[in-house]
């Protein structure tokens, strides 16, 4: 299940859902990301994320049918929020259900690198008063690049 | 035909969104980028590095070389830093 | 933090209380364990957890002490429920918090790879009137093992 | 002393926990099980497989060659399957 959205999410509740009633689901691995105080202490700071509706929708979709396709999971869940965020607040829900930790494990850290390379948001730092935009990491490109063993799409 | 701009693409060029008329000669993704790099000293910025420029035909990421029609939502954005 | 006890947990209060006004904090990766239905459907069964008290918290706090000194977490959390359990209900939780997703991530599956094989929990499974004590799988002793580079004990 | 015993270990040997008064020359942990297998058919049962007894002393692991005082805390035990 995909969802984009700019409110908040109730991670206990999701991830809750993702189990109920699904009998042969004995793991359930989720990672979420929060927005870190990259001012440092007393500094205020916030990030503005950005995304390309439609296109975010899409390719998160395809993700999620990679890593069906991939594992042998039970269901996966992607929550990404867009907009103003603070220090503290969650920015991504990823979680994947199996009958097995092996493929959770493996299928939600996927999800998480390729999220990273392949879904379009973009980050927009704001520390004292000044507006960046995050660039990509090298270190993303080669985490997803671990995955990338065949063709992807 | 419409061109869309994210992130620091858009701040650049100064819209989210324009429409274009390219010349019949322009059918690859990056001729269109070389050419909507000469409409203005934004969009020149813009498109300076071709190397940080990512581009969606459809909303499906596009190599430079990959052909379009006017039909065609076309985007142009940096690399992602979502997650 | 460890906790070893009979009463199912909340686990998004779990979570959340982890993070809670930790600001470095980016990324959050948990493990849920839920007890499957081995007898299939139609079919009655349960499970009983049984284990060493204070042994238990003594394995699973030097644990948690190892994960923290391999990664750079902030925290680390493991609850271990034992006792009668049924197919969907909670085992085990484990979580691993840090600035960055890699060590959580790896933090996350280190814990449940040496749960599996150093903390003293025993299942009796109940199926069909008939109870049987699970046998070790070599698969977890394997996945554990990937994590002995250094001596352990 | 005291020794303890889980799982089916200890539906073998009857009891979860006794007291028993082990000879002077029984000075491992290893040695201290193959004497008190003799103890019963039961015992016999439990301790029949060496390799599937796991052993602590004082609520941690131990080897087979592992010494043992009459004041500690001894436990056998199958492997574990938590988790």
């Amino acid at each position: 299940m995909i969802k984009v959205q700019a409110e908040d999410f109730d991670m206990g509740a999701e991830l809750e859902a993702l189990s109920q009633g699904r009998q042969n689901v004995g793991a359930v691995a989720s990672f979420l990301g929060l927005v870190r105080d990259v001012a440092g202490p007393g500094e205020l700071s916030a990030m503005t994320l950005e995304h390309y509706p439609g296109m975010t929708e899409k390719q998160l979709e395809r993700l999620e049918a990679e890593a069906l396709e991939r594992w042998p999971l039970d269901r996966v869940l992607i929550i990404h929020r867009h907009g103003r965020l603070e220090p503290g607040d969650r920015i991504v829900l990823c979680a994947a259900t199996s009958a097995h930790r092996q493929a959770a494990f493996e299928a939600c850290a996927f999800l998480m690198d390729w999220l990273k390379t392949k879904a379009p948001f973009w980050k927009l730092e704001e520390v004292g008063g000044q507006a960046n935009w995050v660039e990509a990491k090298e270190t993303d490109d080669e985490a997803a690049a671990r995955w990338n063993e065949n063709k992807q799409h | 035909m419409k061109v869309l701009y994210f992130a620091w693409l858009r701040d650049r060029v100064g819209v989210a969104e324009e429409v274009v008329d390219p010349p019949g000669d322009i059918k690859t993704v990056g001729q269109l980028a070389a050419w909507l790099a000469q409409r203005s000293p934004g969009h020149a910025e813009a498109f300076a590095d071709p190397a940080a420029v990512r581009c969606a035909v459809n909303q499906d990421f596009a190599r430079a070389e990959e052909p379009f029609s006017t039909d065609d939502e076309i985007a142009f954005f940096p690399p992602m830093t979502g997650g």
